[in-house]
């Protein structure tokens, strides 16, 4: 018979737990969709396994009602800590509420939610998409001097990401009358499609394209793959920048294809673990804990990419 | 015949939904209480109450693909009212079943008139709806509105709203479909259109209205989800077409139309929820790979276990 | 006895692609008369039927009811206008009960809703009229079809019509049956009602007829007093020729010493008691019995086609369609459209599927049309081309594809389940010829019909069937003496 | 009586007209490094799984099931080749024979279900939907398999005689699913089923082991497809090759003009219809179209494909030009 939670008793505030008791996390992750989503589910299950945590791990499958149910049922179980990687900013209200009136603490990751109520989570530790954009558009700005006509490749319509990787980039070239979107279309984040889209552009304007902007890699990856085979030099006739930073984005930049990279850091497995930590000390932590994010370029991709793991 | 007898794939399915929970039950602790079970009927009202009218478009030998987008476009209507445009939360909920009402509708007359098979009709209406929801506002919608707010931590004893209004389509669908000629008509439609149109049926209108009904149901669906959420969404309701396709078969209504009962598809919404509930949130530590393949199996085996039970259920009943 | 007349259709023009079934058709129905339509399969009696019930529209000409132009556009208005139809192919919804087939659309309502009990109530009595005394709870899918005919027929009957129509209702009745209809036909006419019927059974046209009006290929070719027109002169309008006459005589009994083509032992199952049966080469076997009494159950389990509890068939225990196929047998469904027809199948592909089944892969489309085209010919089968789906034949045209479909295989043993049900007397002449012929080549034949003079003037040797038993086995008899055993000790009124 | 296909094509050739005048670069090929290149050939490049899925999925329907469950085959499919031919290094063609293998198997267990069991294919296909992806995930634990081997993305993006491999090989499948249905029984057998099960066990069919090779076909079909997949974007992508695919290959095979409740097939239909498909969605990618009003457009586009089909629309062209020379 396997026992969620041994003991009935409720973690309560700074105390901490008896030693005998092992430190139960209700994980409740989106789903499996991409290689940083995978690469971010390893990274806190393996640090959480390290730690000897009793991790449950509930995977959404997308579904925000999923997670809810997951939230639910892992208050009902008792656990110590939630961590949350909400699916959608939205509609978390009752179920927090919930939580707090249980006291469990409930750490956000890589996305934060809009609630009225601040003290509804302890915590948010992520990338600001809005900022990764802006620096996607800072850097292709200066590589082009100000000058060009990018394609896009969005994510999935209606994704946070998508919305804040394309806003925050729209937001810069405001500043550079010279740079124009001219094409715009959804690849739903994955690389068939990237390369789909891609190749459709290539037919329209093939003479037009100078600079891809990819709201990830995988998209920036296939649009590599379309303009290999249509015989345009991607990283020299046409300038590609995406977000991200996997693993196959930095051989695509040592290859000298993909111009550069903004990292969206997800190993955040021992920085939660951390905070975890922290918080049940009593520790006061922050409000928003910005995970680092960081562009690479061709430059310096030969360095990091031994220390890439995903 | 005999109750047992023309009831036997809703107990059967009763049956296997028992033997599962107990099962998960001496599995997991604090699994067999009420709040378990109430949070099983909250957490699945949404797709329940889709589900309720995808259970007469399918008894009526149709199906409704539009379910999921006309569920979400209905949430983000009613966000988009109460917070852009400040409407009150009843007009917005009216709104909005209004619209989904008329778009099922639409979609019935398209099938009735032009002979296009609903899964065309309703897969294109799945998309229309889908872009329409985005072209009313691209992102979800947090809703907060005091009004809004109040009715969402409504709860008649143990019940939370959403579970209420679950609870309550399922017993007035179970009316419609037994004591009013519509319901009747209904299944007679799906059990032979040529026939239905021979006994001087109301084909047409029952058709129409079957779509209508679905199309209530979803949008009222979307109603439930704000208060389930607080928030107008665009997510959920994708692939939910096919979960409330799922949930209506196994609870035993023939995908062709003609046989099958409300009550089974409560049973099959609690029993999706149970196998999802189980898997994804108390087995605890698993891949999402193994999720799915433990969701499946699961599926597969409370299905071939309600045969099995119809079958033994069937085949006492003969001999007595 | 005539008033004024009810329904008058003149001049009825109706097209559908490749065929003109209806061309100026006139047709009057008065009220307490019974009208009955004739012709030959396909003449266009059904489609007239479907014109005047609004389940088409039609192309040209004018209908009057009671006085007023009629132009219904549903078969839902023209009840609602009191014209009642029982349709030729079977018109209700298998997945629901008895009762709600009968009470469907008009059910007994209190506040609540609909009360079931009152229906059940209510369904019950109406089919007490027919000495129908059945679980109207159960799905009406699993009687059989004689049932289903009268349920079909209970509901036209028990509506507030002024004008009952009924397309071949006798089709799939037996004699007890057809004599209870044909009391209540009677009964409704003394009402004032007006009614129409269809038959291919002349005896029935005789005894009930006031008039008689008569299509062929489309065309009308005259409205007769059922008194004033002999049989002859009537069969001779329907087929525009004299007819042969049909070989009247019993035949003889064969003797039993050539090889037996199937040999049957203890075959059972729940509820149906073992029997055993032999069937010699050349041999014709009639089954006789009452609706019900288990001849369709039995050559089902010969067949293969329901599971037997146990007993043989030829040394083994019958597994499937396929081995019974496989070791000549042949059978030919009763219910021609839930097991016979591939509705969106063509005409030659539906009497191909058999023969190429047997021949693998191999059959060519050149030999597909051959043979379809042979068989066309032969049975008479009317259709505008060997690639028209099936489904827009008339009912007749379908049993005769079907029967092609089985004779092209050349079996050595044919089940015939009721295959004369609505085909008309000239192609049933045609059919009855083709059966002896081949039986006289060594075809072992199975006949199954609701129609006791055909059994007896085709069969050499009866087998009499009562409550799922088979009783007795009779050669050399005749009608009473088969009637008799039929109905048991109390003997049934003829 | 108009020829078969008449509608689809129709529509098809309007598309293509429209786009030839109005979209730019659409109309343009040219011949570069030994390959065909245009917006033409794409459409049969990128269009190529879906219409092996439409192939499949015609027979599926003809004989009355449905299977929901070929883009999660795809995944499956295109998951095992590349496992077994990075991770345990096995040749080309044995890791495309297991992947093919095991796409197969799915398709037994499908067929088994729907008939030995009889329980509804919608039900049936749908669990190996979720199975079939979630097993996927399982064996790459979760993980996209990148690979670089070039006689294995051959297949997605190699060239003979300058025509891309993909579309040969929908073309041979297509041919040869063609010539079965033509030619041979098989077509009449499975035709026969759709339309009447019952008949056509009473006629000896083996209505079992035609359904189960119907859906063991189609899973050959749908791992075929994945392999395409894979092979194209050089990796594995379980979490996304294939995801709801079925659905645009169901629309394939009706907007071709097979009827959904079984009984005919139409498998030159359903390659019309997966060509227009693809051929809307490369327009809409190409003209910059937004999202949203993709959605709408499509919905608008295939309604108006499956309404040319139908006698009302027949109707109503008779009335606008009345019958001439009766
Ligand atoms: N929907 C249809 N489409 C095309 N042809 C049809 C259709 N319905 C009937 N027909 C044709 O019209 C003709 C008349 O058919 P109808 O069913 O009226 O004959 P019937 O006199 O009732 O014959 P039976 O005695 O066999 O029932 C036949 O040749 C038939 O093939
Ligand atoms: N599968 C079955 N299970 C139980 N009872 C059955 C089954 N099939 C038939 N019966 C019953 O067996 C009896 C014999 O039916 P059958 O159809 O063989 O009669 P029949 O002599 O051919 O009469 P008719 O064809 O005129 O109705 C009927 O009462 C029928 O309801
Ligand atoms: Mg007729
Ligand atoms: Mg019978």
């Amino acid at each position: 018979k396997q026992q969620p939670a041994e003991s009935a008793q409720q973690p309560s505030g700074g105390t901490t737990p008896p030693a005998a008791k092992k430190l139960s996390v209700g994980f409740s992750q989106v789903g499996a969709e991409s290689a940083w989503r995978t690469a971010e589910t390893k990274s806190i299950r393996s640090e959480g396994e390290k730690r000897g945590v009793d991790l449950k791990f509930a995977d959404a499958q997308g579904k925000q009602a999923s997670q809810i149910q997951a939230l639910t049922s892992f208050i009902a179980q008792k656990v110590d800590v939630i961590v949350l990687a909400p699916v959608v900013e939205t509609g978390w209200e009752v179920v927090l509420t919930q939580a707090k009136e249980a006291k469990i603490p409930v750490i956000l990751v890589d996305r934060g939610i809009k609630v009225s109520d601040e003290s509804l989570y302890t915590t948010l530790i992520a990338s600001d998409f809005v900022e990764e954009g802006r620096m996607a558009a800072e850097w292709l700005a200066k590589k082009t001097n100000g000058k060009a006509n990018i394609y896009e490749l969005q994510g999935s319509t209606g994704a946070a990401p998508a919305i804040d990787r394309k806003k925050g980039f729209e937001e810069v070239l405001q500043k550079y009358p010279d740079m124009k979107i001219l094409k715009s279309q959804s690849a739903d984040f994955t690389r068939a499609k990237g390369k789909e889209v891609m190749e459709a552009f290539i037919k329209s304007d093939r003479e037009q394209i100078q600079a891809v902007y990819a709201h990830n890699d995988d998209m920036a990856l296939g649009a590599i793959q379309a303009l290999d085979e249509a015989g345009m030099n991607p990283g020299k006739d046409v300038t590609l920048i995406s977000i991200d930073g996997v693993k196959g984005a930095f051989e695509a930049m040592v290859a000298g294809k993909l111009s550069a990279t903004v990292e969206c850091n997800p190993l955040l497995g021992p920085l939660v673990f951390d905070t975890i930590n922290k918080v049940r000390a009593g520790e006061s932590v922050p409000k928003f804990i910005q995970s680092k994010d960081q562009l690479f370029e061709q430059a310096n991709a030969a360095q990091v990419i031994s220390t890439r793991e995903y | 015949m005999s109750f047992l007898r023309k009831h036997i794939t809703v107990l059967a399915g009763l049956l296997a939904y028992i033997v599962l929970y107990a099962i998960a039950a001496a599995r997991y602790d604090g699994f067999l209480s009420l709040p378990v079970f109430v949070n099983f009927l909250s957490n699945n009202a949404v797709l329940g109450i889709v589900a309720v009218g995808m259970t007469f478009v399918i008894l009526s030998g149709g199906i409704d693909l539009s379910v999921g987008a006309v569920m979400s476009f209905s949430s983000v209507l009613i966000g988009f009212l109460i917070m852009d445009y400040q409407w009150n939360v009843f007009a917005a909920i009216g709104a909005s079943l209004v619209c989904g009402t008329a778009l099922g509708a639409v979609m019935g007359a398209i099938i009735h008139k032009t002979g296009i098979k609903p899964f065309i009709v309703t897969l294109a209406g799945m998309f229309f709806v889908r872009g329409l929801a985005f072209i009313i506002h691209l992102e979800s919608i947090a809703i907060s509105d005091p009004k809004h707010t109040a009715i969402a931590i409504l709860r008649l004893g143990p019940l939370p709203v959403t579970a209420l209004l679950f609870l309550t389509f399922v017993a007035v669908a179970w009316y419609v479909a037994v004591f009013t000629p519509f319901g009747r008509n209904v299944y007679a439609l799906g059990g032979g259109e040529e026939a239905s149109v021979l006994m001087g049926l109301p084909v047409q209108h029952t058709r129409i209205a079957v779509y209508a009904v679905s199309g209530f149901c979803a949008s009222f669906a979307g109603a439930a989800l704000t208060f389930y959420l607080s928030s107008g969404s665009h997510l959920e309701g994708v692939g939910m077409e096919l979960d409330a396709i799922a949930t209506v078969v196994i609870g035993g209504t023939l995908l062709a139309g003609g046989v099958g009962s409300v009550f089974g598809t409560l049973i099959g919404v609690l029993m999706l929820g149970l196998i999802l509930t189980s898997i994804t949130t108390y087995e605890g530590m698993m891949s999402s790979g193994l999720t799915r393949v433990a969701i499946g199996a699961l599926l597969l085996a409370f299905v071939m276990l309600q045969k099995l039970l119809t079958r033994r259920i069937a085949g006492a009943g003969r001999a007595t | 006895m005539s008033t004024e007349p009810l329904l008058v259709a003149q001049g009825v023009e109706k097209r559908f692609p490749g065929v003109h079934a209806l061309a100026g058709v006139n047709f009057e129905v008065r009220a307490g008369e019974v009208h009955t339509l004739m012709g030959q399969n396909g003449a266009g009696k059904s489609t007239l039927i479907k014109i005047l019930t609004g389940v088409y529209a039609r192309d040209g000409g004018t209908i009057t009811f009671e006085g007023r132009d009629f132009r219904p556009t549903s078969p839902g208005e023209a009840q609602r206008q009191g014209i009642s139809t029982t349709y030729q192919e079977l018109s209700l919804i298998p997945t629901l009960t008895v009762a709600e087939n009968l009470c469907l659309g008009r059910a007994p309502r209190r506040w609540y809703g609909i009360d079931w009990r009152a229906m059940r109530r209510k369904a019950e009595e109406v089919l007490a009229t027919f000495d129908l005394r059945i679980d109207v709870t159960q799905p009406l899918g699993t009687l059989s079809a004689a049932v289903q005919q009268l349920v079909a027929i209970a509901r036209a009957v028990q509506t507030e019509a002024r004008v009952i129509i009924m397309d071949e209702p006798t089709s799939s009745l037996d004699a007890h049956e057809t004599e209870l209809l044909l009391g209540i036909i009677t009964r409704l006419k003394a009402r004032g009602l007006g009614i129409v019927f269809v038959t291919h059974f002349l005896d029935q046209v005789y005894r009930v007829s006031d008039r008689i009006t008569v299509l062929r290929n489309g065309t009308f070719v005259g409205t007769y007093e059922a008194a004033q027109l002999s049989r002859l002169e009537l069969v001779s309008q329907m087929l525009g020729k004299v007819p042969e006459e049909v070989e009247p005589a019993l035949r003889e009994h064969s003797s039993t010493s050539r090889p037996a083509v199937v040999s049957a032992q203890g075959l059972e199952r729940r509820g149906f008691q073992a029997f055993d049966l032999t069937i010699h080469e050349g041999e014709v076997v009639g089954f006789a019995g009452l609706l019900g009494s288990g001849r369709t159950e039995a050559a089902r389990l010969l067949f293969g086609a329901d599971h037997a509890r146990s007993g043989t068939v030829n040394g083994s225990v019958p597994k499937s369609p396929r081995h019974a196929i496989a070791q000549g047998m042949a059978f030919l469904p009763e219910d021609r459209k839930a097991e016979g027809i591939f509705p969106d199948l063509s005409v030659r592909e539906n009497i191909a599927i058999v023969v190429q089944r047997k021949l693998g892969f191999t059959l060519s489309r050149a030999q597909q049309d051959a043979l379809a085209q042979e068989f066309v010919t032969k049975l008479g089968i009317k259709t505008p081309s060997i690639e028209q789906p099936i489904r827009l034949l008339s009912g007749g045209n379908q049993q005769k594809v079907i029967l092609a479909r089985w004779l092209a295989y050349q079996p050595r043993l044919l089940i015939l389940d009721e295959p004369t049900r609505g085909i008309d007397v000239g192609a049933k002449g045609e059919i009855e010829r083709l059966i002896q012929q081949l039986s006289q080549k060594g075809l072992a034949v199975l006949f199954i019909s609701a129609a006791l003079e055909e059994v007896l003037r085709l069969s050499h040797r009866i087998a009499v069937f009562r409550d799922r038993k088979k009783i007795q086995e009779l050669t050399q008899t005749t009608l009473p003496e088969v009637m008799q055993v039929i109905a048991g000790e109390e003997t049934h009124a003829p | 009586m108009r020829p078969k296909n008449f509608w689809p094509l129709v529509a098809l050739a309007a598309l293509l007209v429209f786009n030839l005048l109005f979209t730019t670069g659409f109309a343009r090929i040219e011949f570069r490094d030994g390959r065909l290149f245009g917006t033409l050939v794409d459409i049969f490049q990128n269009g190529a799984p879906v219409m092996l899925l439409a192939v499949g999925m015609t027979l599926v329907i003809a004989l009355g099931g449905i299977d929901l469950s070929v883009g999660s085959v795809m995944a499956l499919s295109g998951a095992v080749a590349a496992l077994l031919m990075t991770e345990h290094g096995l040749s080309v063609p044995m890791g495309v024979l297991a992947a093919l293998g095991v796409a197969l198997l799915v398709g037994a267990i499908n067929g088994a279900l729907v008939s030995y069991a009889s329980i509804q294919p919608i039900i049936v296909t749908l669990v190996t939907l979720v199975m079939g992806r979630g097993l996927a995930q399982t064996l790459t634990q979760d993980q996209k398999v990148r690979f670089e081997i070039p006689a294995f993305e051959f297949i997605g993006n190699g060239t003979v005689l300058g025509l891309p491999f993909p579309v040969l090989l929908v073309a041979a499948v297509a041919l040869g699913v063609s010539l079965l249905l033509r030619k041979t029984a098989t077509g009449l057998y499975i035709e026969a089923m759709g339309g009447n099960p019952q008949a056509a066990r009473l006629c000896g069919l083996r209505v079992h082991v035609i359904r189960l090779m119907a859906y063991m076909a189609c899973a050959l079909c749908a791992g075929s497809a994945g392999l395409i997949a894979a092979a194209d974007i050089k990796e594995a992508d379980v979490a996304n090759a294939g995801l709801y695919l079925e659905l645009d290959a169901i629309l394939a095979v009706v907007l071709g003009g097979t009827s959904l409740s079984g009984g005919r097939a139409n498998l030159v239909g359903s390659l019309i219809g997966a060509t227009f498909i693809q051929t809307l969605t490369i327009m809409l990618q190409m003209r910059g179209v937004i999202t949203e009003h993709t959605l709408i457009i499509k919905a608008i586009v295939a309604l108006s494909v499956c309404f040319m089909q139908t006698p009302s629309f027949e109707r109503m062209v008779r009335r606008f030009r009345p019958a001439e020379g009766t």
